[in-house]
This record gives C-alpha cells, structure tokens and sequence, in this order.
C-alpha cells in the first residue's frame, strides 16, 4: 500500500444540526498516488467540500467525523491531536479554496499571509520567509511580486487572488495538494492560466493533487483518475478516458450527456429530470432512484454497494452489480 | 483621503447650524431666566429690571440674529448664572468629562474585549451563558443606581474607593466603572456576535488549513477583523457616554460638563446650553470621524472616495 | 417519501414534505420558540409583564396612590416587622411598593412601546423615503438625522422637557421624536441593500410603480430587522424613563412609574433598600426578557438563518 | 485633565487643620453682589467683610464699621476700623462707596433689588461715609450686614474688570480665595493680616455635591467634617454612625399654600381657606414625613427675626369635622375641586409633603388634583403666576425682619398671586417701613401677622429645618441665617 | 452613424430591436463640488440589431458589461448615450405610460433564482405580479392564468401558495421564467439564467427555454459566460470585452471563423469536457489578466492582453465592421480572413 499518499477509508462526516442529522458524506473511499491528480466531481451539496476538509480535520462545530480512517503515509489523521494535525496542515497538505476573495484575511498584506504559512512549519526568520514569498509568487506568475508583497487582497483580481493561495498553499512544498473548486469564481481564460499552473507545479514537483470541481470539462483536461459523488457517496470512480468514454453509473452518463459541447454541432441536450436531492432528504435505497431513467424496484428498497471491477474502476449501481453477477 | 476629510468637515457645517438653531427655539421657549435668578420674594419691576438690563425683551428673531452674528465671531454669549463668557466655562468642564468618558471606555474596553471573545470560543458553554445574561443585566441596570450601589459597596461600606470628587486616579474608577458597564455589555454582545461570525469566515479556515493554532487563529486573524465594528461602536457610543455623563457626574459630583448642562438647562442658561450642545455636538462628530479613520486604517478594503 | 413513482416527468413532485400554511404560521412560532430556551424565557417574561400592566387595577391588594402614616417604611413580608398584607414593603409614605410596581409596570411600558412606534414609525418612513429616492432627498435628510445623532439623545430630551411639562404623552413624544433617527439610519441602509436585489429589479422591469415595490418588495424585506431594534428600544426606553426620573424630569407623581420609584427610592438604598431595590430588579427583569425575546427574534427573522435552517430543498 | 493639583477629599483627616465642608450645591457666583443664596453666602461671608454683620446669637454686630451715627432720620454716618484687602490695600470709604453703589445701580446684579432703597453714598473722608436713603429705613443696618453689602476692593476691580475679579476675586474677610473649580469646590486659605481674630484653619474646602447619598457617603467615611442638608431618610444612617453627629437647626424658610382669593376661584370664599387651613395637620407632617424637624407655625415670620408673633409659633388648627362643616357653610357641602401646584426636589421632601396633603385634603372632602413641577418649571409657573387656587412654596427671609416677608401682604405685590386685599395690612405695613420706634414696628408687624392668620391669603405649614451631618470633634452650632463662619467651628 | 453595420444588419422589415450607439459610464469618484472624476464604462458604444424571433447569445468574461446592457435594454438602467429603439420606438424618449406598455412587452430573467424572487411572497403572488400590475388578469381568470404557467414550466399546481425558499434553484429558477412570459412578452432578455444552476438542472432549464421560445415565439437576447451554454440555444453570438462587442456573427460561423483574437482566446480556453482532446501545450492562453477598466487603454482595449498587438492596436480604435455577410468584427489584423 506504500504507494498511496492518502487512503481515504469509509468516511462518515454528519452534522448535527438543530434540524436533525445530516448525513453529508456517507462511506467515501479513495485514494492518492504520489504525483497523482485525482478529480472528484459532482454537484452543488453533494459532499465533496466536507470530504476534502475531513481530510484535514478542518470540519466545524456541528459537523464531526462520525466513522471512517483517513491515511496518510499510513498513519490516521482521524487520531491525530490539533497539535499534531496542525505541523501536517500547510505543510504536508494544503489546501486552495474556491472563493479568492474571502478566502484571503483582508486586514494582511497578501506578502504577510504567505509568510506566515511559511514561519509556521519551518525555521526562518522574517527577511527569509519574506525572500521566499516573493520567490513563491514570482513561480505562480505574479508580476512585479516586490510589489505585491505589500498588496491588500482586495486590490488584487480574482485570478492574481488565486495565485497567491496556491503559492500561500505551495510554500511549504506539500506532498498533497487539495483544491477545492479552485476556478469556479473565475472566468474562463483565467482558469485556463491557474490551471496550467498547478498542471506545471504538480509535474515540477511531484505534487499529487486532489482537484474538486463540478466541471467535467476541468476534469478532462487535469486529471488522471476521477471520483464522482451524488449524495454523499461515490457512485463511480474510474481513470479518466475510460470515464468519459465509458461511463457506467446512469448519474455520470446523464452528467455527461447534459453538458453542452462546444465543439458539437446542434442536438438536443439530454437532461437528468428532477432535482438533486439534499442529504438530509436522501430516499432509502439508491440515491438515485428518483431521477434515474433506469430505477428498478430493487433500487428503491435496497443500497447498492461500491463495486470494483479488475481494472481498478468501480461503479455503484444495481444494474452493473447485476450484470457482473451475470458475467460470473 | 484629504478630499474625504475635507467633504467630512465641510458637513459638519449643515449640521452644527441645525443644531444649534433647534437648542436656540427651544431654549428660548423653555422660559425666563430671570424668574430663576432672583429668590421667590422678588417682585415683578425687579425682575422687568433684570430682563431688559440682560435684553430678554426684545423679540425672538432679534435674539437670534443677536446670537448667531456673535457665533460667527466664536461668540456664545455670557452665561446669566455665573455672569462669565459661556464658552469657556464649557471648555473650563470638558477635561473633566472627556477624562471620565475615556477612562470608561478604558473600562468598557478592557471588560468587553476578554468577556466577549472568552464566550464566543465558547459558544452555549455556560459561561458563555453567564457572560451573556451578565452583560444583558449591565445594560439593563440604570446608571444611576448602578452609581450609588458602588458608591455604597465600595466607598462607605468597605472604604476602598473615595465616594466622589475628581482628582486622582482613584477617583476615576468607580464613575469609570459606572458609566462603562452599559457600554461594556453592547460591546460584549456585540464582539462575542462578530467574533462568532468571524470564526465562519473562510479566510478562518484558510488559516487553519496553513497550520495556525487557535490562539493565534482568534487573537490574530480573527480579532483584527473583528475590531472593525467594534470600532463603529465605540464611535456610536460616545453618545451614549455623554448621555450617560449627564447623570453619572450627579452621582459623582464628579465637575464636568454633564452637570454644568443639566444646571445650565434648569436654569434657562441659555449661552452655556447652546455653548454645551454645540461643544458636545462637535465632539461626538469628531469622535465619530476619528473611529471612521480609523475603522478605515483598520479595514484596507474601504477606500477614501 | 411519497410521490417517488412519478419523478419522471418535468413537474417534479417535490421531495420537501408538506408544510406549505404552516411556514408562517401559529405552530412553527412556536415551535421556535420552544427550541430557544432564552427565547421562551424572554417570550414568558414579556406576556406576563403586559398581563400585569393591562390588569394592573385588578391585581393590585391596595390603592398604590394612598398615602398611610401609620404603614410607613414597612420592610418586606418576610423581614423582622413585614407584613403580610405588604408583601414587599412600604415607602416613606406608607405606600404599598407591591402595588406600586403592579401599576408602574403600565407607565414604563406605555413609554416603552409607544415612543418607540413613533420613532419607528418616523425612522421608517424617512429611512425608506431617503433609501429609495436617493439623490438630494436624500442628502437633506440625512443631514437632518446627522444633526440629531450628533446630540445624545438625553440632553436634547432634557432640554425639551425643560419646555414642556413632562406628562406620559410629553415623555412617549419626546423620546419618539429623538429616537426615530436611529431607526432612520438602519432602515436607510437596509432599503438600500434590499434595492439592489434582483427582486426589486424584476418588479421594475415588469413596470410596477415605486409605491407598490415599496410596499411590496422593500418593507416586508426590512421589517424583520426592525421589529428587532425596535424590540431593544423598547428596552433602552424603559431605562431612559428611569434616567429621566432622576434627572426630575420623568413621569410626575401621582402617576407611577418603575423610574420613578428607582429614583424616589435611591435615597433609601443605605437604610430601608427595598424601595428602590424592587422597581429595579422589575426593570432589569423586563429589560432582560425584551432582549432575550429581541435576540430571539433576531435569530429567527435573519433571513440567513432563515434560508439555511430551512434549507434549499 | 488636572488631576495631579487636586487634593483628595479624604486628606482632610490627615491634616487636622484642614476644614471641608459639602453642600448640596454649588456656589453660584463668586461674586457675592450677584450671588443670593445660602451656599454661597457660607463662602462669601468668610472672603469678604461688611459694614455690619450677625452675630451667633444673632444680633447685629459692626464688622467693618467702627463707630456710626444716625444723622437725621435718611442719613448716616460710618467710620471704618483699619482693615486691608488681600491685596495688602486699605479698606477706605472709597472702597465702601464703590461697592454700594455698584449694587445700587447694576440691574443685572442679583441683590440689586434690595438696595434700591439707598439714594447716595458720600465719602467723608478717607474712613467715613455718609449713606443717604430714601425716606426713612429702619432695616438699614439688617441690609448692611447682608451679602450684597460685601466690600469690594475699588481700584482692584476698576482694574481687572468683572471677569478678572471673577477669576481671582480679593476681600477683606478672614480667608482668602486660592481656586475655584465649579460645581466641585472652592478653596480658601487664611488671610494673614486679617483685621479680626486670626482665622484658626490653614485651609478650607467648601464642595459641592447635589446628590444626598454621595454627600452622607462622603461624610461618613471622613471625606468631609461637615455636611448640610442631610434629608431625612438618612438621619438614621448619620445618627448610628459612630464617628458622626446630626445637627438640627432651624432657618428662616417657612413653607406655605399660597391661596387665590381672587374672585372667581372657589377659594375666594374665607370659608373654604380656613376649611383648607382646618384640614391639614401640620404636626402629622413634621412628625411623619419630616421625622420631627421643623415647627408648625402659622405665620412667615418666625421666632429670633424681628417682628415675629410667638402666638402663631409652633401651633396648628387642625379640625378636619369643622372643616366639612365650613365647607357645608361655604356651599359645598359635596367637597370642592381644586389644583394644587407644588415643586418636586427643590425644597427637602416637598413632593411627599404635597402629596401628603393632598390625602388630608381628601379626608374633609377638598378634591385636590396635584401638579407636581421640577424647580425650574415649578418657578416658571410660580413667577408667571398661572398657578391655580393652591400653590406650595417655601419663602426664607433674607434680612431677618418682618419687612421682608409681610410685603407680601400689600396689594401690589399680592396682584396676580393672592389678590389680597386688606386696607388695615396695608396702612400697617406702609407705617411699621418708616417706623424709626422699634417698639411699635415690632406690634404693627405682630398685627399684621394676626390678621393674615385670619384671612388665610397664605396657610403655614412650617419652618423648614436644616440638618447638619458633623464630623465627631468638629464643634458647630447651627444659625437661623444658615451661614456658617469657618472659625465658628472648632476641632478637637 | 455605422451605416454600413445598420444596413447589413438589417435583413427584412423592421427588426424588433435596434441599440444605437449605448454607452454606460457609472462615475465611482466625484470630485469636491460632485463632477465625475473616473468612470467604469460598463458599456461603450454598442449597436445590436434584433429580428424578431432570433436568439442573440452574448458572451464574454465577468464584468464586461453584459448584465449592464442588459438592464439598460429595460431602462433598468439610464444609458449615459445612445437610443434603444423598440419596435421602432424610442425606449429612452417614452413617456411613463409608454414605458409602462413597452415593459409588458420586454420581461427580464436573472441570473441568481435565490435573490430574484422575494422571500416573502409566496409563487403565486411573484407569478401574479406581472399580470397584476398591467391589470391583464383578474379573479378567476388571474388563477387560471397563474396555474397555466406553472404547468407550461414544469411545476406542480400544489406549489403555488409556497414561499421561494422552499424551492431547489432550478425550481425557482422556472419560477422567474413563468414570471417572465406572464405578460406574453415579445422579447426576453436572460441575463445568465443557468450560471448559478447545478449542472444536471442547467439542462433542464436550457431545454425549457429552448421549448417555451418555439411555443410562445419568443425573441431572446441570452447573456452567459458558459460559452457551451450559449452556443447551444442561441442563433447569433456577440463578443463582449470591456463594453464593447468585438465580434458578432452566427454561432457556426463564429466557431469556425473566429475571427477576432480575444474570441479565439475565449473559445480555447473553455475546457473540453474529452479529456482525448486536452491541449494545454498548444494553445493560446491569454496570458495577462484583465486591465483596470477606470483607465483601459487607449486604443484597442484588448491590446494589453492581444498576443498580436502591435503600435498600431494601442493607439487607434478598431471599428466594429462586417469582414463577411453578417460577420461583424472590431480588429485591425482579424484572424482567418
Ligand atoms: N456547517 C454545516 N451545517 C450543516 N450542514 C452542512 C454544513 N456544511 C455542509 N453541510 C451539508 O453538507 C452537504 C455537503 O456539502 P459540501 O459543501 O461538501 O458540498 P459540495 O459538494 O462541496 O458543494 P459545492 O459544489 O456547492 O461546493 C451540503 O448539502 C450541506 O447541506
Ligand atoms: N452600479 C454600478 N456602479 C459602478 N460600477 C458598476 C455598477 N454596476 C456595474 N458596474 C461595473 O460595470 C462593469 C460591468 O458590469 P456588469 O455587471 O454589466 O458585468 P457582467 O458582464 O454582467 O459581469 P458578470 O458576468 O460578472 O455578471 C463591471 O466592471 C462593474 O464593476
Ligand atoms: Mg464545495
Ligand atoms: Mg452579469
């Protein structure tokens, strides 16, 4: 197992609200590859934010890891003291987050806020840290970084914004980088720039990244392996060509088929019907079933499992379970 | 940032004028001076004497020009009671009151900064409980009795602190403490309400994500945002102080321009009310332009335009 | 879940459960108020003071005006040489401080409330008038509420009621009258934010008239936040009362008022303390259920708890 | 701020010859011509020196005048005793002179009314002076001795002018002004060359602190060795605290209704102003709500000022059943509605007693609705007289002679207020102001009292008393007049 | 004043709308005595010319000026210059009541389903609204009206006396789409009506917009930065870049002849949703980010960014001008001509 970085087991995340409790990430498992991208994809609410930050034990209050490992270089995060997480967070593993703007501490200097990441895990002093900062934001492109060390964040652009989390997230050469819906905010000709840029830093450096998106066009361009979530749960994991070609589960079939094509000629966008459910309204069963063309009576009163097939990809659904269970 | 200043000075003009026309009708309204000048035996001719010697005959526009031509030379008139320039004696008392407005916001600052950050960490704890309902109860107290109450604790009964008077430091606390706790428990409430907020942040979460511990994450990253309201607040409450001072410096006989105000108005003293009003006036408008510089220094997003 | 069989179609059956009447109703009040427990604190606290001071008449063992040298600085019941029949005490002018407070609660609310629907009233009227229209409406106004924040309310309170006599009505008027600036500006502000939403904008494309998206659109959307300051105005009125009493200018006996007993009774503190101990711990328990019932209040109409409590469906 | 120059309150203990007095308010001027009232008089009396002055027994005693003579019945004469300002100048007739003619003809002086009687003031030469009045003036000597009569010294004045006299002002007296931080203290300090005996204290503090719980507190932990106006809520505190003695004096103030007889308000008839009179038990008052300070008294003028009538002293009518029987009498036998006008904190205790007596009131079937004003609007309404048929008034007598309370009595001043009209007060009065027989002005003024006790323009309730709270070792007898001479106190 | 563009725009008849010359500027400094000092130009000099029945897409990045066009299409927002004729008749020169009928004939769809329907009206009302304030509709008719509508957007009859927030977006977004088409409008401006859509519902929403326009022939400028998106319903596509169009022509001939760099650079960088087809290495990527639009540059305003700028580009101001039929470009050295 040595050659996984992270190992993300049967992972329960729940809040528990006023309301009840919500099941947001329900039984995730994955795992990272040293120098791997791995791209977890999936709508709005359907736990990819809370899977990320359990793995840095960033949840907040109401929200608690309710069951489940996370492994990295074989050892529990999960059992690791706030002290002890904290020399992995921003060192080991960093994170970016989707919104530059409030992201960024807005009463600091952008130079202020590298630098701090940068004293916090390793043993310079302030003109160092500051020579590495400009550094850092020279290497995600930044023009004039002397300059802009001494930026506020709001005088910045939502793409120059971006860089400096990724240098911010960069500076202690992590092993593992988590981006967490890192271009969304952005227009497209920015994305295409921080995109190339983690791309390059990633190959330079070796970085395995985890990229959050709900952009499957994102997804075909970055990655090498592809998780896709619905509620809460992995419905299909699988390599990236393999994915888009072949898509197993109805969800990522419908996803792909919904998605307009620039380079396709006029014809009807299919679309999944019905609305995506939110974890606490989640149906027994498939999650699903309710808008799956597919449904069968199975499928509604019976989960299925997350079933991996010999080349490494695995679907969860009851039409390929039945199916194997026919090729057998 | 000039041209901001200089927009920001310039409407203090509108406003002083309005200011002070309302004080002049209602002062003039609010009757004759004379008749609280002279003891109750004085007879009527004496008391005619007296107002058009001080020119309280002539009718009210004269009056008003009268005062706004000697307002324009800085001029507040002269105070019926003590027969002295008005302005002066205004500014003889502002020490005082500025002296015991600050030390309390000392007080209230120093109260509420702790309280509300401590209960904020944590949020429905049962001291967060307790800190709660105690700075419910400092606001509901009336300042007044919160006065006497530690006058009689603190001062007579277990002789700690003088009873009154102004002098040195000691002095200060407990008309500190007095007119301080109202404002303590906005700020309270007020800081443990950001603070809470602020904790939701993401760029909170961006901190944690690079490693930052929790002191460093609420001292630092957190309360420097958080300042910035509490800062507005402080610049909102120095109307609340002054207001507060009004009754805070009776208890206290502590001489500041609270007390000259509320003899002044009993009095019908007209210069030194209109002197008070617009001296205090003025006052809570710098104040409050100086919490907004700084609440602009403190915030970089805000912008001088 | 019900209606899963028909999920094919376009017209999705909605996954939420029914609760359609019931969103604002009865129930779900109280329901949240149930779920708060300084709320419910606060709501109890509040009906029952306006119970007492709507039945006050009724409730009272003695006439609170009626003077009895013989009764006079009785200690409450259960100290040496109380009585019964004077269940927290006399004043010095044997009067009882029980049915004192009964009736006082009425002044001290009556104050409270109305003053502050008058300021809301004015604050929301100028508030919305400078919000929306803009422009040199604007500009005048709130130059004109600059000018009375720069006073602090008391000492423009003070002056004014150096010219008329203070009196219930005079009180609730003047306090209104200063106050409705703070109002102003928190209406103003919210109307200004609530303008620029696109629901505001969808009515003017679809070629409503400013009156109807004013009444519409843009009260309903401020209302919540105001009925909250308003809440804790009423609160901060009460004390006001009480400063205005010791300043000599509250209400004027034989009217009662809880201020007014604080004051009277202040004098008293070191020797006979429940005088003015009583009517204060009657305002800061009233103050101390308005704020909870306010906070509660607070957190219930933020339309961000609102919207994520209740979630997205 | 200043706050390192001020002393602290508490000091006084530590160094015994430091005197502190607290009064309930501020002094009001320091100018003692325009000042007129009590707690400024406590000061200015020990600054500055007059031609003549009360004694402890309160007879007129010179002060400032060595010898003086009645020329004919408008003129006199003084000679000066050797005296110097606290300037190190001379006290002359030019300084007398000066001094009374500013009073006599500033307007905008608070005493100026009093001294409207004085025609011309000649200097003699430089120790004597010539004072010409205006007709015959038997109270002459009783307004040399009263705070208006202060000497100033002329050529400082004419130098500094009023506002710079304000700030350092200079007289004769035993002690000298050091500073004067309004609405907190005054501070004095022995004048070294005083004419008189040597003042005793090295220094004095007069301050000023409104609130009567923050007064007693200061008292009680030592901060001050004499406190007044000590109400009576707190007598019980002050009395069983050792380390402190309360003191009772009695002043000139008499509270009283003043009632309409105008024609037209029910009160017009004689009947229903005995029957209001019949109605209130003015022991009761004194002994509940003033816990048995000040006298129930049926006249203005009472006992030690000149004129009084012991007849009318520390008596009472009370009879509530003749009351309603008057009232049956006048034609009411269902009661009457009227309004009773009375203030609220500016005299000791005066809402409790307004509403004290309302409940009396109420008892012989009078209906009074009560108006209760705070001091500035209570003399609004007083002095616009827009009072209706009752009105709650305390009158002090700032000459300590019958004049000046019994003017009230004649028809000019009474138009408007009373309207009481009674042509025998009015030949009385008009003969007892020129009367040089003392004798025989002392009856005139005893009658009129007489037949005001009748008539009922005014019903007495009683001389107010003042309470002192005395630090223990502190020696101090109260005065009518409620001055207070520093070096009248001694410490133990 | 662009002749040549107005006539080759104009194909038949009258179109339904013509925008002339608009222009934009919001001040965001004044100067002491209340005088603009720096101004945004939202917009800058736009002509549009809109057949009846077409689907005009606009495209370009955020804060180019696309909402702002938009709105001030409605009056929402006073144009600084320019004329917008509707119908032939001038939008900006109506009286109150021409106004109030030309508004019954252009309706409005926005981009965030959470903020543009208020919180405290329940569907009906919002839905109601519309055919309230033009008085189309009353009682029993207005109830039906309301219920056809919701039907003709997919949603369930029983919904109707809802509040918004118990909605999912795509269910409020259909709301404000029945809001729209009340009135039976001739034109439709969407301002990104999917943007803030999960992805399964963009779909959804697209399919209905697309049904409901052959249904009610309906005339729809539909603004959006999903470059996909936009191609997929509309007819004709215009380039926006800092308030101005720089290309616009029909959406094959825009994809196959871009002929304007930016739109180029926009096209390539939308990703791929194929991962065969990743091409990072080979393309153009716009390197800079977007300039300060308080001071853009003087000539062209994509100069500072445009891999091909040269002297003349940063200098003079290219004119929006046909290089084919009905291909319209604002470049000195178009691409592919
Ligand atoms: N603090 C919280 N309290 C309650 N529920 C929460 C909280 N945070 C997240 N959730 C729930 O968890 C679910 C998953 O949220 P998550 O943020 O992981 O979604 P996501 O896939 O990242 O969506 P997006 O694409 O919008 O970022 C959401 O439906 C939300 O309701
Ligand atoms: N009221 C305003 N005051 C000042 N500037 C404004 C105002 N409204 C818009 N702007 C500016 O005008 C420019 C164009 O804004 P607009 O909203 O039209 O862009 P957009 O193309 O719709 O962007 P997006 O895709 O983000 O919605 C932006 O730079 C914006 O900052
Ligand atoms: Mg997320
Ligand atoms: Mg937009």
């Amino acid at each position: 197992m040595s050659d996984n970085l992270l190992e993300v087991k049967n992972l329960h995340t729940h809040f528990f609200t006023e309301n009840g409790v919500i099941p947001s990430v329900n039984g995730v498992s994955f795992s990272v590859k040293k120098g791997e991208i791995i791209g977890i994809v999936g709508e709005s609410g359907c736990g990819k934010s809370v899977t990320s930050l359990s793995i840095l034990q960033l949840i907040n209050k109401p929200g608690k890891i309710v069951d489940g490992e996370i492994r990295f270089h074989d050892q529990d995060l999960t059992t690791f003291s706030e002290k002890e997480i904290r020399k992995i967070r921003g060192n080991k593993i960093s994170m970016i987050f989707q919104e530059p703007l409030t992201s960024l501490n807005p009463v600091f200097t952008i130079g202020h806020q590298i630098s701090e990441a940068i004293r916090l895990h390793q043993d310079v002093d302030k003109k160092e840290a500051k020579q590495r900062s400009i550094s850092l934001l020279r290497k995600v492109g930044m023009a004039n970084p002397e300059r802009q060390y001494h930026a506020f964040p709001h005088l910045l652009s939502g793409g120059m914004r971006q860089r400096v989390m990724i240098a911010m997230a960069l500076s202690c050469n992590p092993e593992l980088l988590i981006a967490d819906e890192p271009t969304t905010a952005l227009d497209v000709t920015i994305q295409k720039q921080i995109l190339k840029l983690m791309k390059n830093l990633s190959n330079e450096l070796n970085t395995s990244i985890i990229l959050i998106t709900h952009d499957l066009g994102v997804i075909a361009e970055m990655v090498d392996r592809v998780v896709v979530m619905y509620g809460g749960e992995i419905v299909e994991e699988n390599d990236v060509f393999n994915l888009f070609k072949n898509p197993k589960h109805p969800y990522t079939k419908g996803l792909l088929n919904s998605t307009p094509k620039i380079h396709q000629l006029k014809e009807k966008l299919q679309s999944i019907d019905g609305n995506v459910p939110t974890p606490d309204q989640l149906p027994t069963g498939c999650n699903f079933q309710d808008r799956c063309p597919f449904a069968m009576e199975k499928c509604r009163e019976q989960s299925p499992n997350l079933v991996t097939s010999e080349n490494g990809s695995s679907v969860r659904c009851w039409l390929h379970q039945e199916k194997e269970v026919v090729n057998v | 940032m000039k041209k901001y200043l200089v927009k920001r000075l310039l409407q203090i003009i509108p406003v002083l004028f309005i200011i002070s026309f309302v004080v002049f009708v209602l002062v003039y309204m609010a009757g004759d001076p004379v008749a609280l000048m002279l003891p109750e035996d004085a007879s009527e001719s004496d008391r005619e004497a007296m107002r058009a010697a001080l020119g309280l005959n002539d009718p009210f526009y004269i009056q008003y020009f009268r005062f706004v031509g000697d307002l324009l030379q800085g001029n507040f008139g002269t105070s019926f009671r003590y027969n002295e320039a008005a302005l002066p004696l205004v500014l003889e008392r502002l020490p005082a009151t500025l002296e015991l407005a600050a030390a309390s916001m000392v007080v209230a600052t120093f109260m509420a900064i702790p309280l509300g950050i401590y209960s904020a960490r944590k949020q429905n704890s049962l001291v967060d409980l307790f800190i709660t309902g105690g700075s419910v109860l400092g606001k509901a107290m009336p300042n007044f009795w919160l006065g006497i109450l530690l006058i009689l604790l603190f001062a007579v009964n277990t002789q700690i602190f003088p009873v009154s008077g102004r002098g040195t430091i000691i002095h200060m606390i407990l008309p500190a403490i007095t007119l301080g706790t109202g404002v303590a428990a906005e700020m309270t409430r007020l800081i443990r309400s950001n603070m809470l907020e602020i904790l939701n942040q993401d760029y909170i979460r961006t901190a944690r994500s690079k490693g930052v511990s929790s002191n460093i994450l609420v001292y630092k990253h957190a309360f420097r945002n958080s300042l910035i309201p509490v800062v507005t607040i402080m610049g909102l409450q120095i109307s609340h102080l002054v207001s507060g001072a009004l009754i805070t410096e009776s208890v206290f006989s502590w001489p500041g321009i609270g007390l000259l105000l509320v003899q002044a108005v009993n009095g019908r003293d007209m210069a030194v009310v209109q002197a008070a009003v617009f001296v205090i006036a003025l006052l809570v408008i710098i104040i409050n332009l100086i919490t907004d510089l700084i609440y602009r220094l403190l915030d970089p997003r805000i912008n001088y335009s | 879940m019900q209606g899963n069989a028909q999920a094919k179609t376009v017209t999705t059956v909605p996954t939420v459960r029914k609760k359609t009447k019931a969103s604002g109703g009865f129930k779900r009040w109280c329901r949240l108020l149930w779920q708060s427990k300084t709320g419910t604190v606060g709501f109890v606290i509040v009906s029952l003071v306006v119970l007492i001071a709507v039945f006050a008449d009724l409730l009272v063992p003695h006439d609170p005006a009626e003077n009895n040298l013989s009764n006079m600085l009785l200690p409450p019941f259960w100290m040496e040489g109380g009585s019964t029949e004077y269940l927290l005490g006399t004043d010095n002018l044997g009067r009882d401080i029980f049915s004192r407070i009964l009736v006082g609660s009425r002044v001290s609310l009556l104050v409270g409330i109305f003053s502050v629907v008058l300021a809301g009233v004015i604050g929301l009227l100028v508030g919305v008038a400078a919000g929306f229209y803009g422009k040199w409406v604007d500009t005048i106004l709130m130059r004109i509420v600059d000018s009375f924040l720069a006073i602090p309310s008391i000492l423009f309170i003070l002056v004014v009621l150096a010219v008329f006599e203070p009196s219930i009505m005079t009180l609730i008027v003047v306090i209104g009258l200063t106050n409705w600036v703070s109002y102003a500006r928190v209406v103003r502000s919210e109307v200004l934010s609530v303008k620029e939403r696109d629901f505001v904008r969808a009515s003017f494309s679809i070629g409503t008239n400013k009156a109807t998206i004013i009444r519409k659109h843009i009260v309903p959307n401020i209302i919540s936040s105001f009925i909250v300051i308003s809440a804790l105005s009423v609160a901060t009125t009460i004390i006001l009362e009480a400063s205005l009493s010791f300043l000599g200018l509250g209400i004027q006996p034989p009217d009662v008022s809880w201020g007014a007993m604080l004051t009277d009774g202040r004098n008293y503190l070191a020797t006979n303390w429940w005088i003015a101990t009583f009517p204060g711990i009657a305002i800061t328990i009233t103050v101390l259920g308005i704020i909870f019932l306010g906070d509660w209040l607070r957190d219930v109409l933020d339309p961000r708890n609102y919207f994520s409590k209740k979630g997205g469906a | 701020g200043c706050s390192n120059e001020g002393e602290t309150a508490g000091g006084s203990e530590d160094d015994s010859n430091t005197l502190v007095l607290a009064q309930a308010a501020d002094i009001p001027s320091i100018d003692p011509q325009n000042s007129l009232s009590t707690t400024g008089d406590r000061v200015h009396r020990n600054m500055f020196s007059r031609l003549f002055m009360w004694d402890n027994e309160l007879a007129l005693q010179e002060d400032l005048v060595d010898t003086y003579e009645q020329i004919d019945e408008e003129t006199w004469e003084f000679t000066l005793k050797d005296a110097t300002f606290h300037n190190g100048e001379t006290v002359t007739a030019e300084d007398v002179k000066f001094s009374l003619e500013r009073v006599m003809t500033d307007e905008t002086l608070k005493e100026y009314p009093y001294f409207k009687q004085l025609k011309e003031v000649n200097v003699k030469d430089e120790k004597t002076v010539e004072i010409v009045t205006d007709g015959p003036m038997p109270t002459l000597l009783n307004l040399l001795a009263k705070s208006g009569s202060d000497v100033l010294p002329k050529a400082y004045f004419e130098e500094v002018g009023v506002e710079g006299f304000q700030e350092k002002p200079i007289g004769s007296g035993p002690y000298q002004f050091v500073e004067w931080i309004r609405d907190d203290r005054v501070t004095l300090e022995p004048y070294e060359d005083y004419y008189g005996d040597t003042p005793k204290w090295e220094k004095v503090e007069v301050r000023a602190i409104p609130e009567s719980s923050t007064r007693v507190g200061e008292l009680l932990t030592g901060g001050v060795d004499l406190a007044t106006d000590i109400p009576p809520n707190e007598w019980e505190r002050v009395e069983s605290e050792s380390g402190v003695n309360l003191v009772n004096g009695e002043t000139t103030r008499v509270s009283l209704l003043m009632v309409r007889t105008t024609e037209g308000y029910v009160t017009s008839d004689p009947k229903v102003r005995e029957a209001i009179d019949l109605a209130i038990d003015q022991q009761a008052i004194v002994d509940s709500v003033l816990q048995g300070t000040g006298i129930p008294i049926r006249t203005r003028v009472p006992e030690d000022v000149f004129g009084s009538n012991p007849d009318l002293i520390n008596t009472r009518v009370y009879d509530v059943e003749r009351a309603k029987e008057l009232l049956a009498e006048a034609g009411h036998p269902d009661g009457i509605d009227i309004t009773f006008t009375a203030s609220r904190g500016r005299y000791p205790l005066d809402s409790e007693v307004a509403q004290l007596i309302v409940s009396m009131l109420g008892e012989a079937g009078i209906n009074a609705e009560l108006k209760l004003l705070e001091s500035s609007a209570f003399l609004d309404e007083y002095n616009s007289k827009s009072n209706e048929e009752l009105i709650m008034i305390g009158l002090a007598d700032g000459l300590l002679d019958a004049s000046y309370s019994l003017v009230h009595y004649t028809e000019e001043r009474a138009a408007g207020q009373t309207d009481y009209k009674n042509e025998e007060v009015e030949e009385l009065f008009n003969a007892a102001g020129q009367n040089l027989d003392e004798e025989e002005r002392k009856e005139q003024y005893q009658l009129i009292q007489e037949i005001v006790a009748e008539e009922r323009p005014h019903i007495f309730l009683y001389q107010n008393a003042v309470n002192y709270g005395v630090s223990e070792g502190i020696s101090f007898t109260p005065r009518l007049d409620e001055a207070i001479r520093f070096d009248d106190l001694t410490k133990e | 004043m662009n002749q040549q563009l107005e006539n080759k725009q104009r194909t038949q008849s009258s179109p339904l709308l013509e925008v002339k010359e608009l222009s934009k500027h919001f001040v965001v400094s004044t100067n002491l005595f209340g005088k603009p000092k720096e101004s945004v130009k939202a917009v800058n000099g736009v002509n549009l010319v809109l057949e009846k029945g077409e689907t005009l897409g606009i495209v370009g990045e955020s804060g180019c000026g696309k909402s702002t066009m938009g709105n001030t299409i409605l009056r929402l927002i006073e144009p600084t210059e320019g004329s917008i004729l509707f119908e032939g008749q001038d939008v900006l020169n109506m009286t109150p009541t021409q106004l109030q009928k030309m508004r019954k004939e252009v309706q409005m769809i926005f981009q965030d389903p959470f903020s543009s329907l208020n919180p405290r009206m329940r569907v009906f009302d919002i839905i109601a609204e519309p055919l309230r304030t033009h008085k189309a509709a009353k009682g029993k008719a207005l109830h039906d009206r309301v219920y056809e509508l919701l039907d003709l957007v997919g949603l369930d009859q029983s919904q109707a006396d809802r509040f918004p927030h118990q909605f999912s977006g795509g269910q409020r977004q259909r709301i404000g789409i029945a809001r729209a088409i009340a009135l039976k409008p001739k034109l439709i401006v969407c301002d990104e009506p999917v943007s803030a859509l999960d992805v399964s519902i963009q779909a959804q929403i697209l399919n209905l917009l697309l049904e409901l326009k052959e249904k009610l022939q309906l005339t729809l400028i539909f603004i959006g930065h999903g470059i996909p998106a936009v191609k997929y319903i509309s007819d004709r596509i215009a380039v926006m870049y800092m308030g101005e169009i720089v290309e616009m022509a029909n959406k094959e001939e825009l994809f196959s002849h871009t002929h304007h760099p930016y739109t180029q650079g926009l096209i390539s960088a939308v990703p791929i949703p194929d991962p065969s087809l990743r091409q990072f290495s080979e393309d153009v990527i716009l390197e800079k980010d977007l300039p300060d639009q308080r001071n853009l540059p003087k000539g062209c305003s994509f100069s500072s960014r445009c891999p091909f700028a040269t002297e003349k580009c940063k200098v003079e101001k290219p004119k929006l001008e046909a290089k084919e039929e009905g291909h319209f470009v604002a470049c000195h050295y178009p691409l592919h001509v």
